[in-house]
């Protein structure tokens, strides 16, 4: 359902390679294509990356991203009612997820953290397979290998060494598929993703590493991490990097797509550092207020993602009625579904523990289970014969 | 005497700690401002200082390596790993480091580190957010393991752990952190059970129970629950974890001459195996049978809609007291 | 039939399955153009390309780590670890990743991971080099493990290791590098022993004597010097240590009515605990005596000059075949 | 008796702030003193923190690095004799190690790596606690706390996070010692040494952080760890570096020096890569004739620290017959007094290896020593009872 022209990661030969000043970086600055009012600015290296992008793929982009925010306020209220045993925002994130995703081909693989359901739905997630892991109904929803998307990576920083490995393995193939590790500024931190880089630049691996500066790890403001631009770190690597307005969809895609691009040409890896906002709290369980000041939330409101494209649509004639209804209906169907699909979430069976933790018969794993599952009759047991 | 819920009397003993001990630094992610992810820091950092209490970068090797490098410098660092999941990109600090570096210098540099763990499941929590690793850590040698089971241990132990010159894991019962009790903070250090000793805390004469941290809970009930039966069973909250008070263990089963032994962490290779083998070694002319394990399955920590089935509970302990009581239980029949 | 060095073997099964799967790959430290530091790679980077024997850069987690993503596209990594005390950086993508991927995605997505990691001590190193930690992963759900006391088993059981789906620690005893013998490299593996199984490698009827890795050598010297004596010893060579074959234990027990355990790791937590336990719980009736650990002591790897003192030898482990037969033993007049 | 006025760490208020382009580094090139022929070459920024080396003091540190060299080649004669077990090599590194130790005030603190004996000799380490560790009789030589140098450590990059914490408590002291962490090129790969950079940068602590690059980590070259300068991998985490020829010892010295000083006044860490070259095999147990080119090590021979420093004291008239003999003397007497040290080392006692596990009484330990005493002294009674 989610691909369209901008999904099938329309790159082109003829763009001209991406360079700079410094050849590992775009500059200190910020790259934007769309400001926080919604204007068009035009950037003399990334315009071409999204010349191709048609009016009508402006409007399946901001469609996306109303349609995971969308998701992202029902989980929320699901937690609230119960029925999803926690849930990690994307709130503010939109145009970061959307905006990377869409830049994608189906064969790339991603490696994401635990926050990116909106790239989950673009890469096909079934809504139900996305609300499964918060429910606690398993510690997987999608199939990994349908749709090219791992599981949910609660270890921080753990996936970016998977992605790099996964991008080893392209290479020994010959494929030009290209993948992309999602993690946050906290993540820098990990020695995991510093290994990562190692091993990406090491190997001159197909892996972007796209970090979603939300400026918060829980409670811990991004300077806590690193006093210059986490864009800078993978430099000192031998990484190129690229330093995105992360609520500007436009720009998001560009800097993807280059440097997916780079990737699948044998450029190696890139890092886009994704600077944006995490407006809602850390998971359900998180009271932002204890730590954060509040206006610092409306600073970062004035540069909604959604806000902004929505801007950019009017002021092109393109924030058609017609176009609001289908978003409105597509999002409250998305919606709907995804309620359905946590609601009537059949439950795992009690020896359903003991299932794939092997691949194959395990001695002790079969012994425990027959054990279990004595127990278990035993209560029927005590029902029938009145006695344990 | 005070009525505190475990988490504030944590905090509580902390705070003690901090008052009565300039080299006492706190350090992990989100302690400060936040107050911890469980709010057991609440309200330190407001009081002692960000030099005393320090929200760290996001990396837990880097905390406890740190940690290595102000215990060289003659500070008591306590450091928090947020989840018990998260304590193992920290391993090869806390196993190579911490645990080896007094033996390593031959007494010349001392690790009075500790390392609070929350841990264990019951709390719908995702993935590592519900692990029992403490049996790797008892395997460690050089590591001092302890585990609490009400607000006065906690409160007393934590300040035990603290005044250690010996690295210490403290492992908190993250499900049990709302629980109240009494505590007495004026108790004195100096008079209060050792943290290497075990306690019986409820005697009796059939079967020994023996259980640590939020275990301690479900094994009382479970020897209520018994006592209704007619069957005595004797629990003991074992406290320490390594070195284990095995003569408290002993002297139990002696008298009863049966043992029944239950934790959160996976069977195979867990306390329970140390804890049979042992006792099987120094008493087995006491032993009338088997010592059983009522414990977690050798499986990862399941997902939260499953993991009732792999949390031992008053159920299956009770099965197990029978079954260490040659009474009708869910083996019977089975051979062995 | 060919006369092989314990390396050699490992080397000619690593070769076997890289011939045999073009997914096998090997990574690690100096693995390729040095061949290993014990020369167990030596030759396949010349023979099989730097795509397919790498060397990496020097970051065990790193290693381990990105294992994780080439299992995820298809692969089956064979990683090294250069020494054992150097897997600690790697636990937590060991634990957290390779142990549970395939539990976490019911199945979806295998780790076909083989870890190779030289253990155990004896030979006069430094720190860290010569440890023995494998207790930390039979505790770990998810993961098997084995660990090979023969050239043959070396050479098979690395091919069963590669080939199964499942990941595999397989611990190399490094002190046994050296040693040579037959082995049959055109036997298949499909009629091989599974890895899965124990083997008694020398049949007995008053003592059951569990060893594995490095040990198994000893244990069965000491087996010889028992006969001596007119003692005769059963000797199991474990070969999978999770799951550990106890049917096979159990039935040498059984027969014997003692048993014996002995390894190198640390005594508290060692494997020796859990096969005790289980030992225990399946045939209490059929036991004469508690079953006896003769292991290493609950220290840090001790220093080169003192090593001999903490590895089992052939005495005490005769000594302990004595405790368990109710002879005049070391311990004899202490209570127990 | 090695201090004198270099190794008191002379540090001059009145010397100019260290400062580049790049606030982050000092350009891509080499510091350089001395070339490899001996030539004093002026430097703009550097030659100012060596002004005060008197050409006595160039002397002294003639002769430490030729006594460094010499227990070197003592250690390793005495190890092919098997009085050592293990050796590790410092041949070719005497100039990193003596012009950075030296650098040092006697109240800073030194985490070191394994190859740091010449380090330890500065510091004052007794030749038979160098020997210790490495003859198997201790996993430490030297009491850490006596000569503020921290046992060898073994686990690559470890101890930079040490280095880190022990800066962190000097900092809450408000002292104004610094630490030096040293470590390898290799070690610049591990998860610790790049977590030990974000917390010395997030909490500008005292630290300096060494790193020898020899070019090799045992048979893999630096390119496998970095495509790029090792240099420029601390500037991404906000840490200023400098690249400093590590066979050039007054340059060693005033890199050394100015890190040192910026750390004493509250100015945080600095990275230093000293390029230099393990002219020996990374151990006595390895061959580098398997993976090594020998053209390689010829080249650097052209470049020998010891052999540089001759040429310059030969053309400024130090290098003195007297001269040639002192130090002559010394390294005799050092390398006699290191042998006799290692081989009339005391063994350790059998029950040693229960002792200092805990600092206090422990349970466990105390019946396995029970035990295995008993186990002892059953052999003696066997002995004289004629049975076991
Ligand atoms: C290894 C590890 N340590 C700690 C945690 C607890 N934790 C979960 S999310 C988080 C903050 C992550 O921040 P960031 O990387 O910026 O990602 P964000 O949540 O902002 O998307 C922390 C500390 C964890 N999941 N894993
Ligand atoms: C964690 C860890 N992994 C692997 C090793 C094995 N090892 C010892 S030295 C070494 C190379 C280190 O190279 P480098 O950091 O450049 O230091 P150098 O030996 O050149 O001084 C390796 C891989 C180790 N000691 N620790
Ligand atoms: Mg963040
Ligand atoms: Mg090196």
């Amino acid at each position: 359902m989610l691909t369209d022209e901008v999904g099938k990661g329309a790159t082109s030969a003829s763009r001209p390679a991406y360079s700079a000043d410094n050849p590992l970086r775009s500059g200190g600055s910020l790259i934007q294509l769309i400001t926080p009012r919604g204007e068009r600015i035009s950037h003399p290296e990334f315009d071409v990356w999204v010349k191709d992008v048609s009016d009508e793929q402006l409007g399946s982009l901001y469609e996306d991203m109303t349609v995971i925010r969308r998701i992202d306020a029902e989980a929320t209220a699901l937690q609230r009612q119960g029925e999803l045993a926690l849930w990690p925002p994307l709130l503010g994130q939109e145009a970061s997820q959307i905006g990377s995703s869409r830049a994608l081909r189906e064969d790339d693989f991603v490696f994401p953290s635990y926050r990116e359901s909106g790239v989950a739905y673009v890469r096909g997630a079934e809504l139900a397979e996305i609300a499964k892991v918060w429910r606690g109904n398993a510690s997987y929803g999608w199939d990994p290998q349908r749709i090219k998307l791992a599981t949910p990576q609660i270890i921080i920083g753990s996936q970016s060494l998977h992605a790099t490995g996964y991008a080893m393995g392209i290479q020994h193939d010959g494929a030009d598929s290209v993948v992309m590790a999602y993690f946050g500024d906290g993540a820098t931190s990990e020695g995991d993703v510093s290994e990562a880089m190692v091993f990406a630049a090491s190997f001159q691996a197909p892996v972007v590493f796209f970090c979603q500066n939300n400026h918060w790890a829980i409670s811990e403001p991004v300077r806590l991490q690193s006093h210059v631009q986490i864009a800078d770190r993978p430099n000192g690597f031998g990484i190129p990097s690229m330093r995105v307005d992360g609520n500007d969809v436009l720009a998001v895609l560009a800097a993807t797509r280059v440097a997916l691009d780079r990737a699948r040409k044998g450029g190696g890896p890139t890092f886009i550092e994704a600077v944006t906002y995490r407006m809602g709290p850390h998971t359900t369980a998180d009271d932002p207020t204890r730590y954060r000041d509040p206006n610092e939330l409306e600073d970062w409101a004035a540069k909604d993602p959604i806000a902004r494209l929505k801007a950019l649509l009017d002021s092109k004639g393109l924030l058609t009625e017609q176009l609001e209804a289908k978003v409105q209906a597509k999002a409250d169907a998305v919606a709907a579904e995804f309620r359905a699909g946590c609601i009537d979430m059949p439950d795992p069976a009690p020896l359903d523990v003991f299932n794939h933790v092997y691949s194959t018969p395990n001695s002790w794993i079969e012994r425990q289970k027959d054990h279990y599952s004595r127990y278990l009759e035993s209560f029927s047991g005590s029902a029938e014969e009145g006695a344990l | 005497m005070s009525t505190l819920t475990f988490a504030r009397a944590i905090n509580a003993g902390l705070r003690k700690s901090l008052e009565s001990d300039p080299k006492v630094v706190l350090m992990g992610e989100d302690i400060g401002t936040l107050g911890g992810v469980f709010r057991v820091t609440d309200g330190l950092q407001k009081d002692f200082g960000t030099h005393r209490v320090v929200d760290t970068p996001l990396a837990e090797s880097g905390i406890i390596g740190t940690a290595v490098g102000l215990a060289y410098r003659g500070y008591r660092p306590v450091c928090e790993i947020q989840f018990d999941g998260f304590i193992y990109p920290a391993f090869d600090q806390i196993v190579s480091q911490v645990a080896k570096m007094h033996y390593r210098t031959q007494g010349r540099v001392k690790m009075p580190i500790t390392i609070r763990v929350p841990f264990g499941g019951g709390i719908g929590s995702p993935e590592h957010h519900s692990e029992s690793p403490e049996a790797y850590f008892t395997h460690t040698s050089g590591l001092r393991v302890i585990s609490v089971s009400n607000p006065q241990d906690a409160y007393t132990m934590i300040q035990q752990a603290i005044a250690s010159d010996d690295p210490v894991l403290y492992f908190e019962p993250k499900r049990r952190y709302h629980d109240k009790g009494e505590v007495d903070e004026t108790a004195e250090l100096a008079t209060a059970l050792s943290m290497e000793k075990a306690r019986v805390v409820n005697t009796g004469s059939d079967a020994t129970l023996v259980a640590y941290g939020p275990l301690v809970k479900t094994a009382r009930d479970a020897a209520l629950a018994a006592a209704d039966e007619g069957i005595s069973v004797e629990v003991i909250d074992l406290r320490s974890l390594a070195p284990i008070d095995f003569p408290t263990v002993e002297a139990s089963v002696r008298k009863t001459g049966r043992l029944v032994i239950t934790h959160e962490a996976a069977q195979s290779g867990g306390l329970g195996a140390e804890i049979a083998a042992s006792i099987t070694e120094r008493c087995f002319n006491y032993l009338e049978a088997a010592p059983v394990r009522i414990t977690g399955f050798d499986v990862p920590y399941p997902y939260s809609k499953l993991e009732m089935h792999h949390l031992p509970d008053l159920d299956r302990i009770l099965d197990g007291v029978d079954r260490a009581l040659g009474r009708r239980n869910s083996l019977s029949g089975l051979e062995g």
